[in-house]
């Protein structure tokens, strides 16, 4: 009744999170039982939530929106902010995003990537002119880009935080953040793109236990958040325990993606970012849809 | 007579096998009227519409023009060293380790080592492809190269054949069946790798679209892709390979 | 243009079991034609195919006009069995001993050996005399300055056996090669040998080695009579 | 003699093989000094480590009886069905189309339909490997099929042999080159599906270590993974497969 | 133990060639040794493998003792050529038609033809003469109440071949078969058989239909002789 399962990826960061409410106690605090299904990747994890194997997964809130769009009523809850950034060697000529003209960018993910899409459209808000055509765009997988990165192949790079954190704790230089990208953009604060996501249907079996893992859960991002000591115990799952330069990095990284409330009713944010990906990205970044789907963010919570 | 009849027949049976697996397809999508299995209607749908407004016939062209330069290349070298491993015995036993390593290494850190050495370079993903498959040919070829008639290699040498006569007259003929075997598994394998290798660093093709489909549970997408491939497997299949097979297989029906 | 062979086998042997030649000599004069009789397993098949360089796993020399014998050229050969390729027409099967032949003259010599507009046709779908024939063709096909034949005219009936022996003596007597005609039938060598080694005995022995000398345009039905029971007889073998 | 002593000499390349290999890697490695290219004694100590303090061993031991599971049923059901179309012209020119479908539908449809169905079970993840494998399986064998001798059908028909003694002694020896090609590349293959619906829905196994380590990069891991997979391929080549291989086989070195 | 055969086959062709057999009436009584003779490439082998069931794609009826050939007993079939299974050693081809035969038995057997030892030797170990005696232990093997021979003899030696006549003629005592033995050589025929017939032309025709009435055993070597002269006229075929 009480017991959720978790369909997570096993080498990601949202375990820290898990980590976090383990040590801290806040399960059982809250009168949650959470299972963890260890899954390989965000794929594994669609298809374990599609197939009735787990209860929750992490998503992208455009999976959500298209899924709601096609007919599977999934919801979400925000669980982060944190996106990425530009990031170049320490010793580059470039400086902002302007200078990108003429270089050779390599970009995690694709270009479908949200990152990539935000990038082209910070650039056309500064130059207007493409990106894609001023500079060369190589695309391949997080860890792919930051190897490149280093050795040379590629002159800047769009990376996940976490590989930037890494990058820069190597000693690379973040040029500017998606955060930061966004708030060229005009919105005010960066919107949450990650979040846990759920069936409809479970939210109405299992509404309790949701709702208490949640509050669990935002537990956890406000110790994350305020207390350094909680950290102390993350520091092996972070693959960082004898780098105390990547440790304060990822930790200072997270922080600036950590949600600390939410409003269902307040999807303004999300509305505003999910138009520009549609505008600047099309359907193979959204989906179909042009808006955000209705009751992609759920009703039955609030912080 | 009766077996130019017979032959008859079979041209009717041939042309009801694609009807018959659409129905079948149909039937089962009716029943499970599910949204993530989609009716062959919708997929034919959604084929129209992706390669009118979508990148449908891009996508494939650069997926195609990869596979083929794959498949071309995986082909020419397997063949030239699965026929030096099955003539050379001593060759054979001193790279069989290695080929049976090459048939096992994951196409994931083949993917890795040429990403990183070559750059995220269309010479990269194709040469991951051949990595990939060119031992899968040589297995087979060696095979087809260890069972030739002793027989007909003194025939060969009793008629003093060139290396070029005895290739064509008297290895390719008996090859052939393993041949045919290597190029029908090979170009589905080929497709198939070109998908991975699209997904870890690629900026289009059809394993790439799958991959972005895929974000979104998008089964007909993906089904639409799927079936256009399959049409110019199809196309091959029955507008080269059949007829040629036809004409070189003409003795055995003799 | 016929090579004289120079044979001197000190050793030729499959596998374990006793050898099946043991320094065996025999000398074959430019332009003779030779038969080579002996009972079934006694070595001539293999003989030839050393003959031929087919097989050059013995130790000794056999020498074609002073070269190796497989890199001599190319002899007009005729397996024990027809060992046609069964994915080539039978004028494909002859044209490939012989390119150059073309396909018109191909086609003559097909009828020479009555397989007249059979040459469209593949080996299955040709009868047993019919593929030995065609065999026989394709070792004639490109005119060879040595002959190694093996049982060249089995399966094949009284009269077609008699017309394929004479197109056989025409070409001898037009080309003079040198030949080495394995039979079992004592007629074949009556007709048309000029020399006739028995083999016997293992590792093999020349038992008998008989000279038909009169020559063989000259020979009437008697000498060849006389000359096949001598032949049978000594077939036969020892004792 | 001289045979026997070739067999020796060839025995001694057999040796040399998977230490040249080695050496090859340590020299390559060496030059490359690079942190994504391991040296095999790196590698070496990787696989211990993850051996007595990691799952090496569970992952290996779960993804071999996937492997082995999916492979056993593959080719049984492939040898079957490739027999049938092989034999019947009717029934291959039917399911022709069905085939090349079947070659080419992408892993990520089987696994989708499969695992959806099914749940996230191990019987459809061994169900989407034989469904992936078959197809495969299918097309060698009946190549293999239609190459049979007819003068050996004939003979088979006038010795009156039933259906198991002519696939035991004429159609079985015929079979075997293709059985061993469809058997070398299908183990790899196998192995390789494997690993991909591993990360697709499963909850370990190699595929599932793999791509975890994928994500960290950790080259060195991955290949102690690999490694230990390819000792398991090669035992099974040189302990089972070559000893089978050479008494089948006697005949043609005869 | 011996069936009669009454073949009658409306037509027999191949592809679009003119008809193989047309019409074609043949009565075979139980227990009787026919020699089929006729030129190459006449139809004797296609009519040894509609007889044997092999091929079933004709119009009309062959019936062996009453029952189609296809579904007829098991017959001893020797093949135009040996067609051995290379994958099997002599002694298991032999023990594929007569599984119920044992080894000891078909050791005995393939001493009989002179391939004693020889067992254990895979096809391609033996020479061309060994490979046809093999064979033909493999027709006897099973004691088969009707024999199929397709020129049984060929590529032995004289000695040989009188050896393997006699043996065919020992088990034909002991166990009574019908049997048609196809030849190109008089001799098999005048030895052997208790009736002859020539084929000719196309469709075949039964050109000539001879009783060799003196019964087998009783021939004296001139009676043998004679038949021999017989026969071989009448191999010559129509004008
Ligand atoms: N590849 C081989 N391996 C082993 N033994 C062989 C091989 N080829 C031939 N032999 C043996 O060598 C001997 C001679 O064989 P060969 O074929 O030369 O005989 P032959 O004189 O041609 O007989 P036949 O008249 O029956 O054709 C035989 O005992 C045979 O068993
Ligand atoms: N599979 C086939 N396809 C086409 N024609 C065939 C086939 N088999 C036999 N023939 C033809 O049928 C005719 C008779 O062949 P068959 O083998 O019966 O002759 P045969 O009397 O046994 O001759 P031989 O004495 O040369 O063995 C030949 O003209 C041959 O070309
Ligand atoms: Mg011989
Ligand atoms: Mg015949």
């Amino acid at each position: 009744q009480d017991k959720l399962v978790l369909g997570l990826q096993e080498s990601g960061t949202v375990q820290w999170e898990i980590e976090a409410i383990r040590q801290l106690g806040l399960d059982t605090e809250h009168g949650v039982d959470l299972e963890i299904r260890p899954l390989a990747d965000s794929r594994a994890g669609q298809i374990a939530l599609q197939a009735g194997a787990v209860d929750v997964i992490l998503s992208d809130f455009t999976w959500v929106s298209a899924q709601r769009a096609a007919g599977s009523v999934f919801t979400m809850v925000p669980h982060s902010l944190a996106v990425g950034g530009l990031i170049v060697p320490a010793d580059s000529a470039i400086e902002t995003v302007t200078d990108l003209e003429g270089k050779v960018i390599g970009v995690a993910g694709g270009p479908v990537d949200k990152s990539w899409v935000v990038l082209q459209a910070y650039y056309v808000a500064l130059t207007g002119g493409s990106l894609s055509e001023a500079a060369e765009a190589r695309f391949g997988a997080p860890p792919l880009i930051n190897e490149l990165l280093g050795a040379g192949g590629i002159e800047a790079g769009l990376n996940f935080w976490h590989w930037n954190a890494r990058a820069k704790a190597e000693g690379m230089r973040e040029v500017i953040s998606v955060a930061g990208m966004f708030q060229g953009l005009g919105l005010s604060e960066p919107p949450p793109l990650l979040g846990w996501t759920f069936s409809e249907d479970l939210a109405a079996e299992k509404g309790e236990a949701l709702t208490r893992f949640l509050d669990a859960s935002f537990a956890a991002k406000a110790a994350l958040l305020a207390d350094d000591e909680v950290w102390d115990g993350l520091a092996a799952i972070m693959g960082a325990a004898d780098d105390p330069a990547l440790f304060a990095q990822l930790r200072d990284d997270y922080r600036l993606g950590i949600v600390t409330g939410y409003d269902p009713d307040d999807t303004r944010l999300a509305e505003l970012a999910f138009a520009l990906l549609a505008e600047f990205g099309g359907p193979d970044v959204v989906g179909a849809q042009t808006e955000l789907a209705p009751g992609t963010f759920w009703g039955g919570y609030s912080k | 007579m009766k077996r130019a009849g017979r032959e008859r027949g079979g041209i009717g049976w041939e042309v009801l096998s694609l009807p018959l697996l659409l129905g079948f397809w149909q039937v089962l999508a009716m029943l499970a009227a599910h949204r993530l299995f989609p009716t062959p209607i919708a997929v034919a749908e959604a084929m129209a519409t992706l390669a009118l407004e979508g990148r449908l016939l891009e996508d494939l062209g650069k997926t195609l023009a990869r596979a083929l330069a794959g498949f071309g290349l995986a082909m020419a070298l397997g063949i030239a060293l699965g026929l030096a491993l099955g003539r050379q015995a001593w060759l054979d036993r001193l790279f069989s380790a290695w080929l049976v390593v090459g048939l096992n290494l994951p196409a994931i850190i083949v993917a890795i080592v040429l990403f990183i050495w070559l750059g995220l370079t269309e010479t990269a993903l194709i040469a991951a492809v051949v990595i990939n498959k060119v031992p899968l040919v040589i297995v087979t070829i060696r095979e087809g190269v260890r069972s030739f008639s002793a027989d007909y290699d003194e025939l060969a040498r009793a008629l003093r054949l060139d290396w070029w006569t005895r290739l064509r007259r008297i290895h390719w003929p008996q090859l052939l069946p393993f041949m045919l075997a290597a190029a029908r598994t090979g170009l589905s394998l080929i497709w198939k790798i070109v998908l991975v290798f699209e997904v870890l660093g690629s900026d289009g093709g059809v394993g790439y679209r799958v991959s972005v489909f895929f974000q979104f549970f998008d089964v007909t997408a993906i089904l639409a892709y799927t079936t256009s491939f399959i049409l110019v497997v199809l196309a091959f299949e029955y507008g080269i390979l059949r007829v040629l097979e036809r004409r070189a297989f003409a003795w055995r029906r003799a | 243009m016929a090579p004289g062979l120079s044979i001197a086998i000190a050793e030729k042997r499959f596998g374990s079991a006793p050898p099946l030649f043991s320094d065996f000599r025999l000398e074959v004069a430019p332009g003779s034609i030779l038969a080579l009789l002996g009972p079934s397993g006694i070595g001539k098949s293999s003989l030839l195919r050393l003959l031929a360089g087919i097989d050059r796993d013995f130790s000794g020399t056999i020498a074609i006009d002073g070269v190796a014998a497989d890199r001599a050229p190319m002899p007009g050969f005729v397996f024990q069995d027809a060992r046609l390729l069964p994915w080539l027409s039978a004028r494909d099967n002859v044209l490939l001993a012989a390119p150059a032949l073309g396909a018109p003259a191909a086609k003559a010599l097909l009828d020479q050996v009555g397989l007249g507009g059979r040459g469209p046709d593949f080996p299955a779908q040709l009868s047993g005399g019919m593929q030995r024939r065609a065999a026989l063709a394709r070792a004639l096909a490109a005119n060879p300055g040595l002959l190694l034949l093996d049982e060249p005219f089995v399966s094949l009936d009284a009269a077609l056996a008699a017309e394929m022996r004479a197109l056989l003596a025409r070409l001898i007597a037009a080309n003079q090669p040198s030949m080495v005609l394995v039979t079992h039938d004592a007629e074949d060598a009556a007709r048309l040998a000029d020399r006739a080694v028995v083999l016997a005995g293992r590792p093999a022995a020349i038992f008998a080695d008989l000279a038909l000398s009169v020559p063989q345009a000259e020979r009437d039905e008697a000498q060849v009579a006389e000359y096949r029971r001598r032949l049978d007889a000594l077939a036969k073998g020892p004792a």
